[in-house]
């Protein structure tokens, strides 16, 4: 690889490599010395600088992503860091970004490629399903496909038509994808920092909502924050609700809510890792509660509530004293902004669920 | 009517005249070119369509402002373009179909939609995109370039009915031209020969992308040769020059001349003067000044001097248009501002009837609408 | 519409289309006085010869439709009745065949698209989400896309990768669009008339492993199978299992084994139209069985059976008697061919899945 | 090495060689046509490239009639085409990357895949599309066209890395061509400007469409315009001159002249003798006849006649070469009969590590062959 518009030293790939991974097993406690407050864009922003710096085959593409620095700025100043020959602007074409992104992932290269919405990533869905997924089955193991796809995804910002989906399911019902989504700063980092070093092909969902809601304290080193593992959240004894990105928020204000005026005793499960799915954290919540709500962005028909409900019954329906309530978007296209507040699962329609839930 | 098996390549369809400079009507200043030859508008189509223009403009203007008072959402001014938006909505007869991106204001309304119109989905209302019968525009296209192989479609479907009177108009950014859409679309054009007119509204960027780095060939035109159809560049700052070119590929495209084919690809060459949407900022990718050269051309300026030099316009005239465009805009604003929508409104016109499920949701949202109120629901409980 | 192929006299559209649909609720009846032997391919290719006399405005557009008739013979006879301007080869591109039906549909037209295969539906996924789903909402009921997307799915066949595909969950996801499964040849004949009248855009889903596997009588008039209505196929009290498509035929093989082996009643739901689900007979069903199966080709995660399980439980809990339990495909890529007989649902097992729910 | 900065529009990248007649070494009759040049293959490479032509033309055969006692399943013939196939693959060296589609056999053993190897997807083996170490080969691509920003990509990774020693070859029909993949994978390599050869083996049918219908531009290297690339326009089924097309567009990827642009689109003219596949019946959208004039100029033929004229063939030779060709496909055949997989190897290569939601379904599945055995998969029970 030559050299690149970096100037932190780049160590050989693979000794790097383990020797942070070595690093990370205890970031997660407390080795991390220093950490910065951020919010959770800038905590991308961080990962990626993180990683580049670390890792000279990660290259970052998309429409808007150097120049620019993106449209939410998630990539602002990689640029100027990494050089034109690793952070570049791509023509305007979905499919092509993900096409190419499998193809430099195929030749060792580590690449990080952005859809500019979650609602413009559908004409890479070909890419996505029949190639990303299956190169390393197909190739029984020979070739894999160790490219992250960053999308920021979800309602609530007022954005024009197409601009809020939240379609998590579609690439959940892919075997050979893995879906991630983080809900805070300290997870989005972590996260896509485990993500890029995945050797499997990770869609990686940011909730846009959050990406400048609040901040908090983020290490500055280089640590993972383990695919496949949920957050508990908020421990309770009542009734679970599992949520991830953007609804961990309303969430967690609904389950002190109810605490509050219900005396409810709420746990909230932050799935974070969408597939694989964490069965075994749900099934604990569960078997302790007993009751579970989930809460999602997307449409309730066949989106990924109904994985969690029916996996939940299927593993613990001895320990079912209601039905799994979903609030979740409704059936219906994300309407234009004036109606977002109804569409959209809010602290109001949680406490709804919980209630409904704990008094069956 | 053409069929499929007289869809045969035609080496005439090939023919690139993307290489060559847009053709140009009017000069820089406005005045009419010693080669060229001014369309056959009426007097009193020639001042509308400016007026139009100068609408749009304002409207731009008034837009952007609303946006920064939070009064409306995101919207993608389209300054720089106004010309060559209504010179092809004057091309356009009235039962054409106009396929409109999200910039594209000034053709949509020039084609029937009412300014209030405009504004709805800025206003964020749940008919923001609604189209009152009798006007043929499609609600806007945001996912770039999917409108393209949909107006090859209607295109056909028109043609397969025997409305020989009726063709199809669809915009599209350069950026778009890099989506397999483009490719898809414009390829079935060529193959069934369909009565469709492809704009592209070349502003020279894509967001913060030149169009240099949005492909490596040399005019967008000449992408026309990879269809069998074909491409011809017009300089899309020159209203008189725009409307022209897109009335001979309307008529062609109603009734080719022998041995001609239908569609054509037209690359207006033009400049977005502000920023891509009022969420852009886009000294972060270019230059101020790079918008100057193209200044010099402005549209409304070389219409103003055109029609001056005619002896169509005065002072007088002029005052007369600033005043209905204000009267226009102002109660525009008036008729949206305040509007609201019925939550459960977006539970109409998802099926043409409501499924069993989508009911009980929309009973379960006025319940709760009842029960805890409107304010509920905007609340962001802490 | 200029005059075409079809020598059968065409009445306006609108009146013979009401004139139909008064026939059409008598037909499932026993007003049908003519029948014919059929296979289901041979009822897809009748219903669209039918729809198609009847009214000019229905053409077919594909890959390899008219010349050649469908690579599976669906659409043979069509070009020599209807002509080269109603039976159209296309292009080999999906998302322009979806977009210029799009189109089509636009302008009154009624197409029914082909895709080869479902597997390759994913390109035009952009123009079916976004745009064939939204169409009606986004114009505010001012333009509909009454379009029918045909698409041989499933497995099963020995087919080549990518040709065995059974994701019918993503186009459930996505409010606006209907999906129409069938699994005997009168109901494909019945759905698809129904689906080509129908007003919105229906992804028509066709069992390939069984498009020859059987015959039976079929009414030879132009008929409707009521879209969203499910069909008991088999009355059980003991164990509903709900199944679409060519996995009808193994469960009732299995019901008819547990049947006479295990003394074991078991009711067969065949779904018929996935979106929107008859949840009423879903339900009602289960209300009397107090135990369910769901059996679908599709990967177990995310897919459709986690939608039923997770409705059942939330609208008959108290009814459940045991966990919903899914025999699915696996969540791999489908294996070449020599392993696919391991890979789909069998009635082998079906009857463990039953089985099982029952002596739970 | 080039960056996307470098990657603007280049007019001679705009050349259209399309219009050409294909380029050609050979006459029909397989003399070197007068201003030819041979391309610089040494003898034993000459021999060598007819062997494998042989050899190809062989497998199709014998796969043919394996397909039909029904020891394979469906398959897809290159006869008419295995010239280019093996032509392109002679081009490459070692280290190049090969990306094929379901009918590039020939091109896929050439460039190191075993005969084995080639037969193993047909008789479905859960390992079928397994790859060796050392082998450049993509597994076959079956989505049309989704091949080809994979291979810009490869070119891409490939030369950002420095091996400018590496290019990336990437094969694909004349049907491939009107996929909005191939849009999106050619611009992106124009403005990319990476080293990938782009072989579009136009066979003049897409299944049953024929060329003419699947795009009305009137040649498929002329496509190349579009995105600044240059098109070359070769006969398919002359293997030298397709060998001296391939091999100076990827020394060009590798290496190009001052102002000369890496990317290559090259149509090669030839003809699909045969059915799509065998589950493909032609007669249904064919004359049969229309076959016999590219017949006259079939590629085996004519390097036999070049060969024999150049003194490098004699009926001794050609009676080895058929022994050897013969050996190795009973040998092929034998080897890969009767071979089986454990089922749950479904489950390997999903991931790099097996989740526990996978593990659970690899035990259910053995647990079910523990206790019923295998037979019971298989049964259609009735
Ligand atoms: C499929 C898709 N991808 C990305 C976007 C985000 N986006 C909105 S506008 C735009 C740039 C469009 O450029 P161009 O086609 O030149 O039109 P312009 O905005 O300049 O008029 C992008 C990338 C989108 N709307 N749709
Ligand atoms: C995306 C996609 N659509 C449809 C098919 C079905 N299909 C397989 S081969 C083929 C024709 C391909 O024609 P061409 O590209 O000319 O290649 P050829 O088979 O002639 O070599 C089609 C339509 C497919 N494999 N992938
Ligand atoms: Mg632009
Ligand atoms: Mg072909």
């Amino acid at each position: 690889m030559s050299s690149t518009g970096s100037d932190e030293a780049a160590t050989p790939e693979e000794e790097s490599r383990e020797g942070v991974s070595q690093v990370e097993t205890e970031t997660e406690t407390a080795t991390a010395t220093t950490t910065e407050t951020m919010n959770l864009v800038e905590a991308v922003r961080n990962a990626l600088h993180t990683e580049m710096a670390r890792d000279e085959h990660v290259v970052v593409l998309g429409e808007d992503v150097a120049e620019n620095g993106g449209v939410f700025r998630a990539t602002e100043g990689l640029l100027e860091s990494f050089g034109d020959e690793r952070v570049v602007d791509t023509p305007l074409a979905e499919s092509g970004i993900v096409g190419t992104a499998i193809g430099l992932a195929m030749t060792d290269m580590r690449p990080v490629a952005e859809m500019q919405f979650m609602g413009f990533a559908y004409p890479a869905f070909d890419q996505l399903v029949s190639h990303a997924a299956r190169m390393r089955s197909r190739s029984h193991g020979q070739y894999t496909v160790p490219m992250v796809v960053r999308a920021p995804y979800g309602g609530g910002i007022r954005a024009p038509e197409h601009h809020s989906e939240s379609k998590e399911a579609f690439f959940v019902h892919e075997p050979g994808l893995k879906v991630v989504v983080p809900s805070t700063p300290a997870d989005a980092k972590g996260l896509l920092i485990a993500s890029i070093r995945d050797p499997d092909p990770v869609v990686f969902l940011e909730p846009k909502l959050v990406y400048r809601a609040f901040r908090e304290d983020v290490p500055t080193n280089a640590y993972e924050t383990p695919l496949g593992k949920a957050a508990v959240k908020r421990e309770g004894s009542d009734v679970t609700v599992y949520t991830w990105g953007a609804m961990v928020h309303p969430t967690l204000i609904a389950a002190d809510n109810v605490a509050d005026e219900d005396g409810i005793d709420v746990e909230v499960v932050d799935l974070r890792t969408l597939s694989p799915l964490d069965v075994e954290t749900v099934v604990d919540s569960f078997e302790k509660t007993g009751r579970a709500v989930v809460v999602h962005e997307a449409p309730k028909t066949a989106g990924l509530g109904a994985e969690i409900a029916a996996t939940i019954q299927e593993e613990a329906l001895l320990h079912q004293e209601a039905p799994i309530t979903r609030v979740a978007g409704y059936d219906v296209p994300m309407p234009l902004h004036e109606l977002e507040d109804y569409y959209l699962p809010q602290a109001l329609r949680i406490q709804e669920g919980i209630r409904e839930t704990v008094s069956f | 009517m053409s069929t499929q098996n007289e869809a045969d390549h035609h080496p005439d369809g090939a023919t690139v005249h993307g290489t060559t400079d847009p053709i140009q009507i009017l000069d820089a200043d406005g005045t009419v070119l010693s080669n060229a030859e001014v369309p056959d508008l009426s007097d009193d189509d020639l001042v509308s369509m400016y007026e139009d223009i100068k609408l749009a403009r304002q409207f731009d203007q008034r837009a952007i402002s609303l946006q920064r008072q939070g009064r409306i959402a995101t919207y993608a001014p389209m300054t720089g373009q106004e010309g060559a938006q209504v010179a092809t909505g004057y091309a356009l007869d009235r039962q054409d179909w106009l396929l409109p991106t999200y910039r594209e204001h000034a053709a949509k309304y020039v084609h029937g939609m009412k300014l209030s119109a405009l504004l709805k989905p800025l206003c964020g209302l749940r008919e923001g995109y609604a189209i009152p019968d009798g006007v043929t525009v499609m609600p806007e296209y945001i996912p770039i370039a999917t409108q393209i192989p949909q107006a090859t479609g209607m295109a056909w479907g028109e043609q397969l009915q025997g409305q020989t009177d009726t063709a199809v108009l669809c915009h599209f950014g350069d950026g778009a031209t890099s989506e397999g859409d483009f490719h898809e679309g414009l390829n079935f054009a060529g193959v069934f020969d369909v009565p469709a007119v492809f704009v592209c509204n070349n502003n020279q960027w894509a967001i913060s992308v030149p169009r240099e780095h949005q492909t490596a060939s040399e005019t967008i035109a000449q992408k026309g040769a990879a269809y069998g159809i074909e491409g011809v560049r017009v300089d899309g700052l020159d209203p008189l020059a725009v409307y022209a070119v897109t009335h001979a590929a309307l008529q062609k495209a109603k009734n080719p001349a022998d041995g001609e084919r239908r569609p054509t690809l037209i690359e207006a060459v033009q400049y977005r003067y502000g920023a891509h949407t009022t969420a852009d900022d886009p000294s972060t990718y270019r230059e101020e000044d790079e918008a100057e050269d193209w200044r010099e051309k402005d549209p409304l300026d070389r219409m103003r001097n055109f029609l001056t030099n005619e002896g169509l316009l005065d002072d007088d005239l002029e005052a007369e248009i600033d005043d209905r465009i204000e009267a226009q805009l102002t109660d525009a604003i008036e008729s949206v501002e305040g509007a609201t929508t019925h939550p459960t409104t977006m539970f109409d016109h998802v099926y043409d009837e409501l499924p069993d499920r989508l009911r009980e949701q929309q009973d379960e949202l006025e319940s709760l609408r009842k029960k805890y109120g409107d304010d509920a629901f905007h609340e962001v409980l802490e």
